[in-house]
């Protein structure tokens, strides 16, 4: 038996199966929970970190289940799936301490942490699909597996904005179905190929048809990656509680549009042949367009969460740009900002479930002074919205520095100013949080305060968004460092996207 | 003997009638059977096609069965309207009652 | 040994089992629970000794009474045959087990008969050969599946069994007729020798107009639906899980058979077809938005499986030129609905038990409280969507990627249409699964066979999905749709 | 000692004020401000010129420093000093807190950064985290007056980092390395003017070069004495010596350009001495005034540099001292200035009533908002409503589904069976 | 010959027509008794019709269970519908199926008109001379074990229909049952007349019935005219007012329900495990098991009837509800 072609399914398996045990523990069973949900987390570390060391090698991890005559189920670790896992693999050990003291003493925990096992569980399937088929079928895992957290509230209001997600990612399922079956009933073929998709030589036949694909897959992924006109939901579920939205944000729905569109463009289109096509540049120009609707519509938010989530549908989309910039220099900027939003992302957001938790707060308006009552806390947002702003050194810069000289190098030069703009939104709407957080004086009262002693907050609470965002500082200043999400990301152009 | 399989296609259709027209469960059941008559006729007439004295037997075994099926339905469908009317107090399907 | 399987009259098993079983339930009513659920078991054994003989041997024909086709009556089986007797089986086994702890001891007693010989029926319709036989055994299904429907007495239920006798007294009787001219028109009731010898004239536009009439009414096909919701809304939950996922499915099935065999060759195919294609997508949509309209949640899954039989239907105008693989997805879709709507009327039924109503928008208080029965709808639900990796998913699949290469368009859209509205009227139960509401007044406690048994069938429709090769291979065993293979 | 070591001196001196920065660390030592400042004093004293790359930081950033340099670094550990020593017998409270020393050590940092860093991007990043340090001093505990000055400072801040990012995707484009010893060079063979301007450009606003000097106008009025200390030292001195160093000079001449930025800076000079004759408020006003003419003539020479290459090889040496020189002298004055001077007080009525700009820009923003999210809603309404009136139709559904009913199903069954017959022949 | 003919043919017109219009008044007249009364006499011309046709077996069914039990069924149904109708205040009319009728009006017999053209063409188109299966029947009759063709089919050729249709008949009693008791019985003593009427037929029936049972295996008659024979007999019974009571759920009376279609399929399994072959009768037996099959089948069918007229379940079962 080789482990190689196991390892695949194990690291699928270490999260679905605390998971699906966790279903069926009782609701105060909270030590074997915490134990369960730990175990699998690390587990998972562990073994995602030996695929990296074995393809950083040149090794082969692969598993295969037929599933229909002529499609098969296939789960493979390249370099660009193990990006992704990665950081859902680290980042879901970090979230799951987080959820652990956010939800402490909160009902109906064992299928709150039942549903986040599952939904990483897809997630990682979505990273290690080998083929479109496997990919479609992690990501409606995805969508089911997500509803319930996004719900998990219970109120009125989490149940509609349930109903909205799930109104867009089933449409935008039912046309990733379509581009699916289209593309299948063309070429026979749906497995990813590295290095120039598979499309290429029935390029001249079913030109058309071929475009039509294009749009209902990335329409499909757009669902998820919240392009505009397809983002109506993100802001809605930001009703759900924090980590979720944390890990909904960074890691796992709207990363793995935004990565259903990098496996479009590259694997199964295959950049040159898709901008032969075309349909790069439309691509392109609705990013750019997304990331400055997003910005914009930020700019008026007072709730917290809604701000910040009206800032991710602008930040995943600086991914669909990389790719749709179709440049190798452009795509390492944009498959580094898969991991660089994630980090600091998650960050923003582990802050303002701490914010909630710790002091009630939910608006920015009331957010005067809380720089002084939860340092730390705030320290870390601000590492969090500087990145996002692009300030260097922090991940971010990073990012739009590949992106922006990726843009040049295909001679796209209108993407420097979208970067430009998108940056000064950001600043115009991250800027003024950060203003009341530090200078203002702190009110008299919270809204809602716990309190944890001498600490600002429990330190389950105060160690994830601290962790994640020295990740995120870390990613921008050691990018030259080997495994650096750059170097790998550097890596996975190399081997995945180009021919050499 | 076409003359009574042609009986036998007026039969069906009356019955056919009947069972769309009226509301009354009780004529609707005995639409039905005038139906099975119709179609029983139909079978048997044309079994006489034999070109001989004795007719196909077949046919007369499937009447035969048929016949007892029908009986069977038939009590099956008066035990229902009653309850049904017991319940209600119509042999009739309203249609506008369902909640 | 093995030669002792092979040899082994799983057939006769099949058909008699069943039925000598309903007799000890009907003769021992202080057993009846024990043995309907022994017979049901060994039933769905021999469905799986029954796959081993055909999978190993091909076809398997048996000449009752030993008198050959045109005298006498034939039985045949094939993986068309295999297929739907599997369903069978495996529905059967959830639903007894269910019903096991469903029925109280008053209606147990009359419940396992009953069921056994609807078993029975199920099981012989899908074995026999012969078009009068099939009427028979129809007859036999229809009256025993009509007894169910009023089993719980009540306006509702009485009323909703009333409709469905009359539809399906009214469709047996359209195809009996059909059945009649057939025989006259070319001297027998056998299948094959109809297939042989039947040529394309008036008779045989007649007798298919009224076959097909008949069975669409009794399949309930948009617009002839009329008698299912009602019916299938208002009897009891095991009972609405054998109608949907069974009994309309038989009727289908004989359909199928026919076309394929007889009707098929003969008449103007693409004229046929597409009438059966428009109606199946009216089917969908109009199944689909009724569904979602519902208040009430058996109403609601009753709707629902209007709009799945379409999808069998949306198979007729795929097949002109894509014979086996559009049949083997309506196979598939038919297969898994089977698995999925008996486990979702069955976890309805957990809920209305325990909340003692089926209003949808008051379930919150009922389903929270019950998170199998909400997992079992929930599995059955993806699969009633077409999500992968369900078996729904599958057959959406096969039928899409058909309906694509051939540039059917419409189809295409009908089906997404119809998948993004099932998930509609799913989610629509679904989100009360999360919604924080006080506990029911009074709740009744719901036996773990009855929740296991609804889950479990779930989780059969959506593993399903990972055995298209093995199902498909087995579906093809006799090359049932072989027939159709026409070239336009 | 050898030249690694000194080499690793280097970064001690910018990583360890901000290591320092973190308020748990800080508040746990006594003088945090002055030891912060050591290891630069170390660096200072350190003989030769070295450097340090870490091939790991991003873009394999170095610092390093060199003679030219070692002034600036002088100047800077002076300035700094005296900025410490000014707050260290303050008895004000406030400006000696934990977050004003955080502020204080960030944009020590940042500053020394910029002074020793030898690439573009590190300049970069660390001109970053100074400018956005010393917006916190600014803000700190401060009037509305230099509320408004710190916004305008940081607008200006964030455009001008812009401007440079782009510059340095422009730079990074050209360039496989981006040391300044190659970058200008290279950029003038390219011949890139959207470069230049945008380096200029970036470069200006942070420096507050006329007509971009609100801010710094705005900023020498601020309470604090503290930034008012450090503005000419650091935000301005830093932006002078980043275009010295950025802009493209080399064997191409940007005649046109360079004479634009060279009238450019003859006509702020003009200003400022107009300003200086006519508006003079206050004595910190005066010494905006000076610091916007001596920018004005910094530019000036820049031009002159860049429309003349020749002549900027003879006298680009002296554009350090002079920095320094003017950087000492004004800083050394505000001292004097700001102790014998008391801050002049704004009137209430200022206070309250806040600029006009910014009062159009809050009307601008409600009003888009109320537009945008009522059309948004009233048309979301609207078709809500008319979903909701198709949903309530029942009309259509009739014939299928309540009042037909019973007879007209089976004469459906009927036309069914007809039909398919028909079509079956 | 001639004058023979002419006569046969008005006579099969005249039965024709009488028929067509006897189904059509029997379907449209107000009176529902009126419409019963004449359904069981369209059944008697029905029987006749068979008789011309050559099919006295179906004649035999046909007034028997046919006109005779259906009609007894449908008289009792209809008097326990005016009782409950009685009860709840509630009357009946002539009334079209629903009030949306209008649009169809036209539509229907226009349809109907065409089903019954298009039928109609059907029939003439078949060949004027099919034989049919009478062939096969003929060719097989020796290995029947009966002598009489119907019965034959019905039991031996085509046995497996009639096994399964046992099931419906079973089938349907259980629906009967299970559906519960539908009311509370008007217990009316019959007359003095029906008494003596009563006690005169019953041993007669019974007689009739084994006679027809005997005789089915080589001239018109058979297990379901001899059950429906022996059922009148019960049903005569019951009019008079007799009650099974407790014995409709003893053991021994279930295992008379059963035995016809109980013996039948054990006869099949028990067949296919000696002789490998579903209901193939030996055929020195077959004679014998065709009769024991009869004789058992004519026993259930005859109870199976007489307590789908009574309809009412058995006591044991009542108790549970």
């Amino acid at each position: 038996m080789n482990w190689n072609t196991w390892l695949p399914v194990l690291v699928v398996i270490s999260s679905m199966l605390p998971g699906l045990i966790i279903f069926g523990l009782a609701e105060h069973r909270v030590r074997l929970r915490t134990i369960l949900n730990l175990f699998g987390a690390v587990v998972k570390l562990f073994l995602v970190g030996w695929m990296l060391w074995g393809v950083y090698h040149g090794q082969h991890f692969e598993t295969r289940l037929m599933l229909l005559p002529g499609l098969e189920l296939v789960l493979r670790a390249g370099p660009l799936s193990l990006m992704f896992i990665t950081l859902s693999s680290i980042l879901w050990l970090v979230t799951t301490i987080y959820a652990i003291a956010y939800l402490e003493d909160s009902p109906n925990r064992s299928r709150f942490f039942g549903f986040f096992s599952l939904c990483v569980t897809a997630t990682i399937g979505v990273a290690l699909a080998g083929n479109l088929i496997t990919f479609l079928l992690f990501y409606e895992l995805l969508t089911l597996a997500t509803y319930p957290l996004v719900v998990h509230r219970g109120t009125e209001e989490a149940r509609r904005a349930g109903q909205s997600y799930l109104r867009y990612t089933i449409f935008g399922g039912a046309l990733l179905l379509i581009g699916t079956v289209w593309l299948y009933s063309l070429t026979g073929t749906l497995e990813f190929a590295p290095q120039g998709g598979f499309l290429s030589e029935i390029g001249a036949e079913h030109h058309t048809s071929l475009i039509i694909i294009f749009a209902l897959l990335i329409a499909g992924f757009g669902v998820k990656a919240a392009l505009f006109p397809l983002h109506g939901w993100l802001p809605k579920a930001m009703v759900a509680p924090a980590p979720v939205s944390a890990l909904l944000h960074a890691v796992a729905v709207v990363k793995a549009g935004a990565f259903g569109i990098v496996r479009v463009v590259y694997d199964v289109f295959g950049v040159e042949f898709a901008t032969d096509l075309g349909v790069t540049g439309p691509l392109a120009w609705l990013a750019a367009f997304t990331i400055i609707y997003g910005s914009l519509r930020a700019l008026f938010q007072d709730d917290l969460k809604r701000r910040l989530a009206y800032s991710t549908i602008s930040q995943v989309s600086y991914i669909a740009l990389g790719v749709a910039i179709a440049g190798p220099i452009a795509a390492i900027g944009g498959i580094i900002h898969l991991v660089h939003q994630g980090l600091m992302k998650i960050t923003l957001f582990f802050c303002a479930g701490n914010l909630a938790e710790t002091l009630g707060i939910h608006k920015i308006s009331e957010m005067n002074g809380v720089g002084k009552r939860m340092p730390w806390t705030m320290a870390a947002f601000t590492i969090g919205a500087f990145g996002m702003i692009g300030a260097p050194p922090i991940a971010g810069f990073v990012s739009k520095w590949y992106l922006g000289t990726g843009a040049l190098e295909v001679g796209q030069g209108w993407v420097l100013i979208v970067l430009a703009g998108s940056s000064l939104l950001n600043a115009a709407y991250f800027l003024p949080i950060l203003h009341r957080a530090w200078f203002r004086d702190p009110p008299n009262n919270w809204p809602h305060e716990h309190d944890f002693g001498r600490k600002e907050t429990a330190w389950p609470l105060l160690f994830p968004p601290i962790v994640t965002a020295v990740l995120a500082l870390a990613a921008g200043i050691l990018a030259s460092a080997p495994f650096s999400p750059l170097e790998w990301g550097q890596i996975v152009a190399q081997r995945e996207f180009y021919k050499p | 003997m076409y003359f009574y399989a042609l009986i036998g296609v007026g039969l069906f259709s009356v019955g056919l009638y009947a069972l769309i027209n009226y509301a009354h469960l009780l004529r609707k059941i005995l639409a039905l059977n005038v139906m099975g008559s119709g179609i029983f006729l139909i079978l048997i007439a044309l079994a006489k096609r034999t070109g001989e004295t004795q007719p196909d037997v077949v046919p007369h075994a499937m009447v035969i069965t048929g016949i007892v099926v029908a009986v069977s339905a038939t009590a099956l469908a008066l035990t229902l309207m009653l309850k049904l009317a017991a319940e209600t107090g119509r042999a009739e399907l309203s249609e506008k009652d369902r909640d | 040994m093995e030669v002792v399987f092979k040899e082994f009259p799983w057939v006769a098993v099949l058909i008699l089992l069943p039925l000598l079983g309903g007799i000890v339930c009907f003769l021992f009513s202080g057993i009846a629970k024990f043995t309907g659920l022994m017979t049901v078991f060994f039933t769905a054994l021999s469905v799986l000794g029954l796959g081993w003989q055909i999978f190993d041997n091909g076809v398997y024909r048996h000449a009752v009474g030993g008198w050959g086709a045109p005298l006498g009556i034939d039985l045949y089986a094939d993986g068309l045959s295999l297929l739907m007797l599997a369903a069978t089986a495996f529905v059967a086994l959830g639903v007894s087990v269910y019903s096991a702890g469903y029925f109280e001891r008053g209606y147990s007693t009359r419940f396992w008969p009953i069921w056994l010989f609807l078993l029975g029926a199920l099981n012989a319709l899908f074995l026999t050969a012969d078009i009068f036989n099939l009427y028979v055994t129809l007859e036999l299904m229809g009256l025993a599946a009509v007894a169910l429907a009023g089993l719980a007495g009540g306006k509702n239920a009485l009323t909703g069994a009333m409709r469905y006798l009359l539809a399906t007294l009214l469709g047996s009787l359209v195809y009996l007729l059909g059945v009649a001219l057939l025989y006259h028109g070319f001297g027998t009731v056998d299948i094959t020798l109809l297939a042989q010898r039947a040529e394309a004239s008036p008779v045989i536009w007649a007798a298919f107009g009224l076959i097909a009439a008949g069975l669409m009414l009794k399949t309930a096909l948009f617009p002839l639906h009329f008698w299912l919701p009602p019916a299938h809304g208002s009897a009891p939950p095991p009972v609405s899980a054998l109608l949907s996922a069974l009994v309309v499915k038989a009727s289908f099935y004989i359909l199928l058979r026919l076309w394929l065999e007889i009707f098929g060759p003969l008449v103007s195919n693409t004229d046929v077809s597409t009438l059966f294609g428009l109606l199946g997508a009216a089917a969908i949509l109009w199944g689909s938005v009724q569904a979602l309209r519902q208040t009430r949640l058996k109403l609601m899954i009753a709707y629902s499986t209007v709009a799945q039989i379409g999808y069998l239907f949306l198979a007729f105008p795929l097949a002109t030129a894509a014979g086996v693989a559009a049949w083997s997805a309506a196979m598939y879709l038919a297969f898994s609905h089977a698995l999925a709507k008996a486990a979702m009327f069955l976890a309805a039924g957990n809920m209305l038990r325990f909340g003692g109503h089926d209003r949808i928008s008051d379930l919150d208080r009922v389903v929270q409280r019950l998170p199998l029965a909400a997992a079992a709808f929930a599995l059955a639900g993806m699969s009633i969507m077409g999500l992968p990796p369900s078996g729904g998913f599958i057959g959406k699949w096969l039928m899409l990627e058909v309906a694509i290469k051939q540039g059917r368009w419409e189809i295409v859209i009908v089906m997404i249409l119809g998948g993004l509205l099932a998930a509609a009227y799913i989610f629509k139960v679904l989100g009360h699964t999360f919604t924080q509401a006080p506990s029911p007044h009074e709740s009744k406690a719901v036996p773990a066979s009855m929740e296991w048994s609804a889950l479990l069938l779930a989780i059969a429709a959506v593993l399903l999905g990972f055995l298209a090769i093995p199902v498909l291979s087995l579906l093809n065993i006799g090359n049932p749709f072989g027939i159709s293979e026409v070239t336009p | 000692m050898n030249v690694t070591t000194f080499g690793i001196m280097l970064w001690v001196a910018v990583i360890f004020p901000l290591l320092l920065a973190i308020p748990a660390l800080h508040s746990r030592l006594p003088w945090p401000r002055y030891i912060a400042i050591i290891p630069a004093i170390i660096v200072t004293l350190l003989p030769g010129e070295f450097f340090l790359a870490l091939p790991w930081i991003i873009f394999e950033s170095e610092l390093a420093i060199n003679g030219e340099m070692r002034w600036i670094l002088t100047m800077t550990v002076m300035i700094w000093l005296i900025a410490a020593t000014s707050t260290a017998f303050s008895k004000n409270d406030i400006s000696n807190d934990r977050t004003a020393t955080t502020f204080f050590l960030l944009t020590l940092a940042g500053n020394m950064g910029t002074v020793l860093a030898n690439d573009l991007v590190a300049f970069f990043c660390f001109s970053t985290l100074m400018g956005y340090g010393f917006y916190g001093m600014l803000i700190q505990n401060s009037n509305a007056e230099t509320h408004r000055a710190a916004r305008y400072y940081l607008w200006c801040l964030i455009a001008a980092d812009l401007l440079l990012f782009e510059a340095l995707l422009l730079a990074g484009f050209e360039n496989n390395g981006l040391h300044f010893e190659i970058v200008p060079t290279t950029m003038a063979e390219a011949s890139s003017s959207l470069y230049l301007w945008a380096v200029f450009i970036g470069f200006a606003l942070k420096a507050g070069i006329w007509p971009a000097h609100l801010w710094l106008c705005t900023a020498f009025k601020s309470p604090n004495l503290l930034p008012v200390l450090l503005l000419s030292g650091v935000p301005v001195a830093m932006a002078l010596l980043g275009a010295k160093r950025w802009l493209p000079f080399g064997e191409s001449a940007f005649f046109d350009s360079g004479i634009l930025i060279l009238m450019l800076g003859m006509v702020a000079m003009l200003y400022a001495l107009l300003k200086f004759a006519t508006h003079l408020s206050s004595k910190l006003m005066l010494l905006a005034w000076i610091t916007i003419l001596m920018t004005g003539l910094f530019v000036t020479a820049l031009g002159y540099g860049l429309a003349y290459p020749s002549e900027w090889v003879r006298y680009q040496h002296y554009l350090q001292p002079f920095i320094v020189i003017f950087v000492v002298c004004l800083t050394t004055a505000t001292l004097i200035f700001a102790r014998s001077h008391a801050v002049p007080q704004i009137s209430s009525l200022e206070l309250q009533s806040k600029s006009k700009l910014n009062l159009n820009i809050i009307k601008i923003q409600h009003w888009v908002n109320n537009k945008y999210l009522q059309l948004k809603l009233s048309s979301r309404t609207s078709w809500v409503k008319t979903a909701k009136r198709y949903q309530r139709i029942l009309f259509w559904q009739k014939p299928f589904e309540l009042t037909i009913g019973w007879s007209g199903r089976i004469t459906m069954l009927v036309v069914l069976g007809l039909s398919l017959a028909w079509l079956a022949s | 010959m001639e004058t023979l003919t002419l006569l046969a043919l008005s006579f099969d017109a005249l039965l024709n027509l009488s028929l067509l219009y006897l189904a059509w008044i029997l379907l449209n007249c107000e009176d529902l008794l009126k419409a019963i009364v004449l359904f069981v006499a369209f059944g008697l011309l029905m029987a006749l019709a068979w008789v011309r046709l050559d099919a006295p077996d179906v004649a035999l069914a046909e007034a028997a269970i046919g006109a005779g039990l259906t009609g007894a069924l449908l008289l009792t149904a209809l008097a326990k519908l005016r009782v409950i109708e009685t009860n709840k205040g509630t009357t009946q009319q002539l009334k079209q199926d629903s009030e949306n009728f209008q649009t169809l009006h036209y539509m229907t017999p226009l349809a109907l008109l065409l089903v019954a053209i298009g039928l109609g063409y059907v029939v003439f188109s078949m060949p004027p001379i099919s034989a049919g299966l009478s062939n096969d029947v003929a060719t097989n009759m020796g290995n029947s074990g009966v002598s009489h063709s119907v019965t034959a089919v019905l039991l031996n050729f085509r046995g497996y229909d009639t096994l399964l249709e046992m099931f419906v008949l079973l089938v349907s009693l259980l629906g009967v049952w299970s559906f519960g008791s539908t009311t509370s019985q008007h217990e009316t003593t019959p007359g003095p007349v029906l008494d003596t009427l009563t006690r005169r037929l019953v041993p007669v029936l019974i007689l009739v019935a084994a006679y027809l049972l005997w005789v089915g295996a080589h001239a018109p008659g058979g297990a379901f005219q001899a059950g429906s024979v022996l059922a009148a007999a019960g049903v005569l019974l019951l009019l008079m007012g007799w009650r099974p009571g407790g014995y409709l759920s003893t053991l021994p009376f279930r295992l008379i329900l059963v035995a016809g279609p109980g013996l039948f399929a054990i006869t099949a399994a028990l067949l296919y495990l000696l002789k490998g072959q579903l209901l193939a009768f030996p055929v020195e037996y077959a004679g014998i098991i065709i009769f024991a099959l009869e004789t058992t089948a004519t026993l259930s069918i005859a109870v199976i009837l007489a307590a789908l007229f009574l309809s009412e379940p058995p006591h044991s079962d009542k108790e549970h509800i």
